[in-house]
């Protein structure tokens, strides 16, 4: 029984009980280093963890003195050690290029409640992704829930607080759902627990169908709208466009994801393949899918605002996981799970440097950030290393995730899924790519333009341009990062 | 159009839940799944290992202790939130709040007696929690709500010479910090088969007994009240 | 690793490229280093080609599928030379053209990146290579055609980004479904996959179509020709290049590479697909003649008529016999050399006179002797009269049409043939022979004739002596075949 | 049906669910929506407590002598719903405290009126 197992519950722990104390105290330097301070040390935790899930295997974890299924319990898998180590890592970085931005955004009275509310996010959000205990992880969400509507509100403009309405009456009709779908699970079954409820559910589905059925379907939608699948998308592009930059960067790249991890640890863990396809019940998430990827960038295509089109293209790219949970095979879970990373990454990278240029401009829409390339050329070049992922040129893991999806679907035997596929990605090359050739090149746009004139310091960068190397990395790295997957999902 | 639509996916979704709840186990029967070997071992067990006569209790502050805290925590994120949106600065308001004030000796008398009573309840719910019905956010309510009371009567200015904003956020946090510490450290030492000292579960049915438990709802009880009273003073308008 | 100089030349333009846009040049110093550059990089081909001869090497292997394989054989040898040396030509050139569209820095640090991305093309070992050098090369040549920044070049610029991603979405598709197939794409002579069977069959057809059209959108075949004459507002030497080696004979090349060296000969016969796609390519052939016929601009003039010449090159491709195979690769080295001294005169018209319109030359030709005299010769070899090189690559493809049993291909090149004379000729005849408005103009600046007359001289004498080039392309080509 | 009246319990608050979910649908004003988001988390509650209920047995508290794992009602659903009710209370002040603020903002709480009101 190694202390290296405790890690999962003492990194939640320490997010909490930072947060806790954040209000205590006054001055906001103290608990900006609080807040990097306790991400780093976090991060060091994941890392150490996964590295011991990585030699090791996966295992359970007892919360208190009770095995399940009296206790709770916290199943740490190769996956989850990756994903603690993910969330961490984007959330330092953003947490690092937000102590330099977040006054021009943020009334300097709540800068603290701001990093209080992150610090309680992204715990909440690891145990989202560590718990094996259904109702643990309907705690959890709430608190990410309401978390995440913080940190849109700390802005305090109109538009903020009436998307963050429409976001949180979206997701507690979310919530509700997934609520009504546990208790359908405990009425069947008695447990809370994911194993034992899986136990219980083989034995016994043939008895209630329908009530399986709705369940499932009950968990899908109640987690579809919490993670924008693509019909219950409509509150995300006013939610991520409004929030401040850094907070969108969490919202989009990690909020989002912790959810589609649930969902994937319910529709494989709870109900397991066979119940899965004894109902084809993985259609509509396949169907709803490969819709979002298309209508996605269709709608992201029609924007003004540049923060609305990287909202719309994260409508898309769910849909590209989406499209791998659906296909219900193990490479396509993989595939989802690597392009969760590899998203979460990219997409961070261009919401911060989207708040870069805004900052520094003043302008939100594209016909105003040309001729950008002059004025900020450092950061309009990182921006076009994630759009070149996101348009997927090889190497870059927008293309890995988009050429493993094609074989998945290949193997899984829709080839037609190809074209839907191919066809999104051209999508993004059409909207990404005006945005980068307006601002590098054009007369029009260039003129008046002082070159490097609003450039940000290199030091205010630094933590994009890690993201952007990690970004390349996870491309470089793919096979591996994919082998790792897989083996978790055995 | 809007209307009929929207009466459609409400029939069409009740229709659907309620084939589901058609084929439920019976409702209120002995053998049904959920009454399985779970709530068994919680009914016989839970005296035994955690020293509780409420067994509620002793599930959420012991068996799925950690359920609690996070939730005690979603209690804390939504009054911080509310704090974020609400809290005004205070010269912004101005004198006009004073006309609030309800001078009405009867009124002040009558709860001089009152409110004692109430905050003596809930002490007691507080207390007993781990042995009769209660707890910490029973009671935490019942004290809230005698702040409540007394800021109603004697007015802002008062109240908030007596319980002034700073010490409260500050039993706030520190009651929640001390609370993760507490469950922290029993769960880690848990998990890990640790044999640190625990606190005794004493003898059942006392007061003191149940290890963490009296404190834990003690805490409990503290955050609960602050946040009911954070909440009435924010909403009414914001001033703390 | 051994093998790791194999990537200088692709590695050193992108060097030269990365000094060019950081350290800050006089002009003449500019000039010294990109044309040392560009030599050194020839001088190293040369070396690499003496010394080590085929060699090949993995240089990062990602996964199954994205390895990074650079290998080089007698094909990647021929194309590679062809780009440098004509790269080189190009440089001069561009050296006293650029001064009057400005922003040298900007364009020769691109130029210098294509040139780098082309000579990767040709090295590709593999289909996923060639696809990474194919992006790279949309990516690298988008600078060069908007050059001018002006709102007509950026509108032509997005067109030619859309063409491309377009294609490179279709090569995509292509490549995938090969890979589901086939778990490898390495390029080999005769090709590397399995027979063809009933199940396998429809997949191959698709992907080889896909991947067909892909390329062919850089090598401009008909339906998707239409970004080469709007890439026109690029300045000559861009245009040049894009229309003599870097681009559309990447795309031609890739195309090659597709059909020999992953489906095979063999394969494409047996589906059969090879004559629906001739269809597509005579129309390619016969339109951008036709289109050709009446352009008033030079340039454009020029675009379309390298549409029909490549359509030649792919007739060749696609005919899948030895005969007209050594025809189209002979055309694809002597189209470069013909197009690119066609730019170049055209260029130099209109850097000293600014005249851009063939009504506008009138009698140009006493000016301008030197110049317009090396349209001329072009022109005739462009056409394919006896004994210019045009004649000896088009006598090859025809060989190779009556080798596959169609009459109706020779006649049509002998058609087009004429066509070609019909958009040609009148140019010369308007230099030379009408009475133009007498304005002094002085012949174009040396740095700019001294390329236009040696590569017409290359013209001329691989008319004259062709075997040389004929007996080494027709070593690939029985290799292929 | 026969099932539906077996379960007139889990029957009743589903019926109870539909009712928050259509005032959630139908209504503009942002009070009525919050209460309907109530009534459908009340819903989920009073569903998930049935689960728990024993007919004719005790509250899960011992006074005196332990009666036997027979003598008590199922005390999980309980416990959990004790979570729930905070949970919905959390959430219930956000949304409140967020119409306070909408009303500052905008001087209306009915949506489509918001929705008019949009300022990009």
């Amino acid at each position: 029984m190694s202390i290296i197992q405790s890690f999962p519950l003492v990194i939640i722990l320490v997010l909490l009980i930072t947060a806790f104390m954040m209000p205590l105290i006054k001055n906001t330097k103290i608990i900006k280093g609080i807040s990097l301070v306790s991400m780093t040390s976090v991060m060091i935790l994941a890392l150490i963890n996964l590295d011991f899930v990585h030699k090791n295997g996966e295992y359970l974890y007892r919360i208190g003195h009770f095995n399940a299924p009296y206790g709770i319990e916290f199943r740490i898998g190769i996956i989850e050690a990756m994903m603690g180590l993910l969330f961490t890592f984007v959330a330092l970085m953003i947490i690092w290029y937000s102590i330099y931005s977040i006054e021009k955004e943020i009334k300097q009275s709540k800068i603290g409640l701001y990093y209080l509310l992150v610090n309680i996010l992204i715990g909440s959000l690891l145990g989202v992704v560590y718990s094996n205990d259904l109702f643990n992880c309907f705690v959890f969400i709430e608190v990410g829930t309401l978390a995440s509507c913080g940190t849109i509100i700390v802005k305090d403009k109109k538009e903020n607080i009436k998307a963050t309405l429409k976001y949180l009456i979206m997701s507690c009709l979310g919530s509700g759902l997934v609520l009504m779908g546990i208790a359908y699970l405990y009425s069947m079954t008695g447990h809370l627990n994911i194993n034992y409820i899986h136990a219980e559910l083989v034995k016994c589905y043939l008895i209630y169908p329908n009530a399986v059925l709705i369940s499932i379907v009950l968990f899908i939608i109640g987690l579809g709208v919490k993670s924008a699948m693509f019909p219950l998308h409509n509150w995300l592009p006013d939610a991520h466009s409004s929030a401040p930059s850094s907070s969108s960067a969490i919202l989009s790249s990690l909020v989002l994801k912790a959810f589609v991890l649930l969902l994937i640890k319910i529709l494989y863990g709870v109900f397991g393949m066979d119940i899965l396809n004894h109902f084809s019940v993985l259609n509509i998430v396949l169907i709803l899918g490969s819709l979002g990827m298309i209508m996605g960038s269709v709608f992201a295509i029609f924007q003004k605002n540049i923060k609305r089109v990287i909202a719309y293209s994260t409508v898309a790219q769910m849909g590209y996981i989406f499209l791998g949970i659906g296909l219900g095979t193990n490479l396509g879970v993989s595939i989802a799970i690597f392009h969760i990373i590899g998203h979460a990454v990219t997409k961070s990278a261009l919401f911060l440097l989207a708040g870069a240029m805004i900052e520094q401009t003043g302008h939100k829409s594209l016909a105003q950030l040309k001729g950008i390339g002059r004025e900020m050329p450092l950061t309009l070049g990182l921006f076009s290393i994630g759009a070149l992922s996101m348009i997927g040129i090889p190497v870059l893991p927008g293309f890995i995730s988009k050429w493993h999806l094609s074989l998945a679907s290949i193997a899984a035997g829709d080839t037609i899924l190809i074209v839907v596929i191919l066809l999104s990605s051209l999508l993004n090359a059409v909207y990404y790519s005006p945005i980068v050739i307006n601002g590098f090149f054009g007369e029009e746009n260039l003129q008046g333009k002082v070159y490097k004139s609003k450039s940000k310091p290199l030091k205010e960068l630094m933590p994009v341009i890690f993201l952007v190397i990690s970004m390349i990395y996870v491309g470089i790295a793919s096979r591996g990062i994919i082998n790792l997957i897989s083996l978790g999902l055995m | 159009m809007k209307k009929i639509l929207s009466i459609g996916i409400t029939i069409t979704l009740i229709i659907i839940l309620l084939l589901g709840v058609s084929e439920l186990p019976k409702f209120g029967q002995y053998n049904n799944p959920a009454n399985n070997e779970v709530s068994h071992y919680y009914i016989e067990k839970t005296t035994k290992d955690t020293g509780a006569m409420n067994i509620v209790t002793g599930i959420i502050l012991d068996y799925r202790a950690f359920d609690t805290f996070v939730e005690s925590s979603v209690l804390f994120t939504a009054s911080i939130i509310v704090l974020l949106l609400l809290k005004k600065e205070k010269h912004i308001q101005g004198i006009d709040n004073e006309v609030t004030i309800i001078e009405s000796t009867i009124l002040k008398q009558v709860s001089k007696v009152l409110i004692p009573c109430i905050q003596i309840f809930g002490i007691y719910i507080i207390f007993y929690g781990h042995l009769s019905p209660g707890g910490g956010f029973a009671g935490g309510t019942i004290i809230g709500t005698s702040f409540i009371l007394y800021r109603i009567i004697y007015g802002k200015k008062f109240t908030d010479k007596t319980l002034p904003y700073s010490k409260l956020i500050t039993y706030l946090c520190g009651a929640i910090m001390l609370y993760g510490v507490l469950k922290g450290y029993s769960f880690i030492t848990g998990g890990n088969h640790l044999n640190l000292p625990q606190p005794s579960l004493g003898t059942p049915g006392s007061i003191l007994s149940g290890g963490f438990l009296l404190p834990l709802n003690i805490l409990v009880g503290l955050i609960v009240a602050i946040t009911i009273y954070f909440f009435f003073t924010l909403f009414d308008g914001g001033e703390i | 690793m051994d093998n790791i100089i194999i990537i200088l030349p692709i590695i050193f333009p992108f060097i030269l490229a990365i000094l060019m846009a950081t350290i800050k040049f006089n002009e003449v110093k500019r000039n010294i280093f990109v044309s040392i550059g560009v030599i050194l990089n020839l001088i190293f081909l040369i070396t690499i080609f003496y010394m080590f001869g085929e060699i090949s090497i993995h240089l990062i292997k990602l996964n199954e599928f994205l390895d990074i394989y650079l290998k080089i054989d007698k094909l990647s040898i021929m194309f590679s030379l062809l780009v440098a040396i004509l790269w080189i030509f190009t440089t001069f050139y561009a050296m006293e053209y650029m001064k009057h569209e400005g922003k040298e820095k900007r364009f020769f640090t691109f130029f210098l990146a294509t040139l780098g991305v082309t000579i990767g093309i040709a090295f590709a070992g593999n289909l996923i290579t060639l696809y990474a050098f194919y992006e790279f090369l949309t990516l690298t040549t988008f600078p060069l055609v908007i050059h001018t920044d002006s709102k007509e070049a950026l509108k032509s610029g997005k067109k030619y980004l859309i063409y491309s991603f377009i294609g490179a979405t279709f090569v995509l598709l292509g490549m995938i479904l090969l890979f589901s197939i086939t778990k490898d794409i390495t390029f080999n002579a005769h090709g590397i996959l399995p027979a063809l069977t009933k199940e396998n069959r429809s997949l191959y057809l698709l992907s080889y179509v896909s991947m067909f059209l892909g390329f062919g959108v850089k090598a401009a075949i008909v339906p998707f020709h239409s970004w080469l004459p709007a890439a026109m507002v690029a300045p000559t030497p861009v245009s040049a290049l894009l229309h003599a080696v870097a681009v559309v004979k990447s795309g031609i090349f890739a195309i090659i590479r597709m059909s020999y060296f992953i489906f095979g000969a063999k394969i494409i016969k047996e589906l059969h697909v090879n004559i629906f796609l001739s269809i597509l390519i005579v129309i390619s052939i016969l339109l951008g003649s036709f289109l050709a016929l009446h352009q008033e601009n030079l340039k454009k003039r020029l675009a379309y008529s390298t549409i029909s010449q490549l359509g030649y090159v792919l007739l060749g491709v696609v005919l899948l016999n030895e005969d007209a195979f050594v025809g189209s690769l002979l055309h694809l080295i002597n189209h470069a050399l013909i197009k690119i001294v066609l730019f170049f005169c055209v260029g130099a018209i209109m850097y000293t006179t600014g005249k851009t319109d063939i009504s506008q030359i009138r009698g140009i030709g006493k000016q301008m002797p030197i110049t317009m005299g090396c349209f001329g010769i072009a022109a005739i070899s462009l056409i394919g009269i006896p004994p210019t090189n045009g004649f000896v690559s088009k006598w090859y493809l025809a060989q190779g049409g009556l080798t596959s049993g169609e009459m109706i291909f020779p006649a049509i090149l002998l058609f087009s043939a004429l066509l070609t004379a019909l958009y040609l000729l009148p140019v010369i005849t308007e230099a030379f022979f009408k009475k133009g408005e007498h304005t002094i103009v002085k012949e174009a600046p040396m740095k700019m004739l001294i390329p236009i007359v040696m590569i017409t001289i290359i013209v001329v004498l691989l008319g004259l002596f062709p075997n040389i080039l004929i007996t080494f392309i027709q070593q690939i080509a029985s290799e292929v075949i | 049906m026969e099932g539906l009246m077996n379960n007139y319990y889990e029957t009743g608050s589903i019926i109870l669910f539909g009712i928050g979910f259509a005032i959630l649908l139908l209504h503009n004003n942002l009070i009525k929506k919050i209460i309907g988001m109530n009534i459908m988390d009340t819903a989920v509650f009073l569903f998930f407590i049935a689960k728990g209920y024993v007919s004719g047995k005790d509250a899960p508290i011992i006074i005196g002598a332990h009666k036997g794992v027979q003598g008590y009602i199922n005390p999980v659903p309980s416990a959990l719903m004790l979570t729930g009710i905070v949970v919905a209370v959390s959430t219930t002040a956000f949304a409140l405290a967020l119409t306070v603020r909408i009303y500052e903002g905008y001087g209306s709480i009915e949506l489509d009126e918001i929705i008019k009101m949009r300022s990009d």
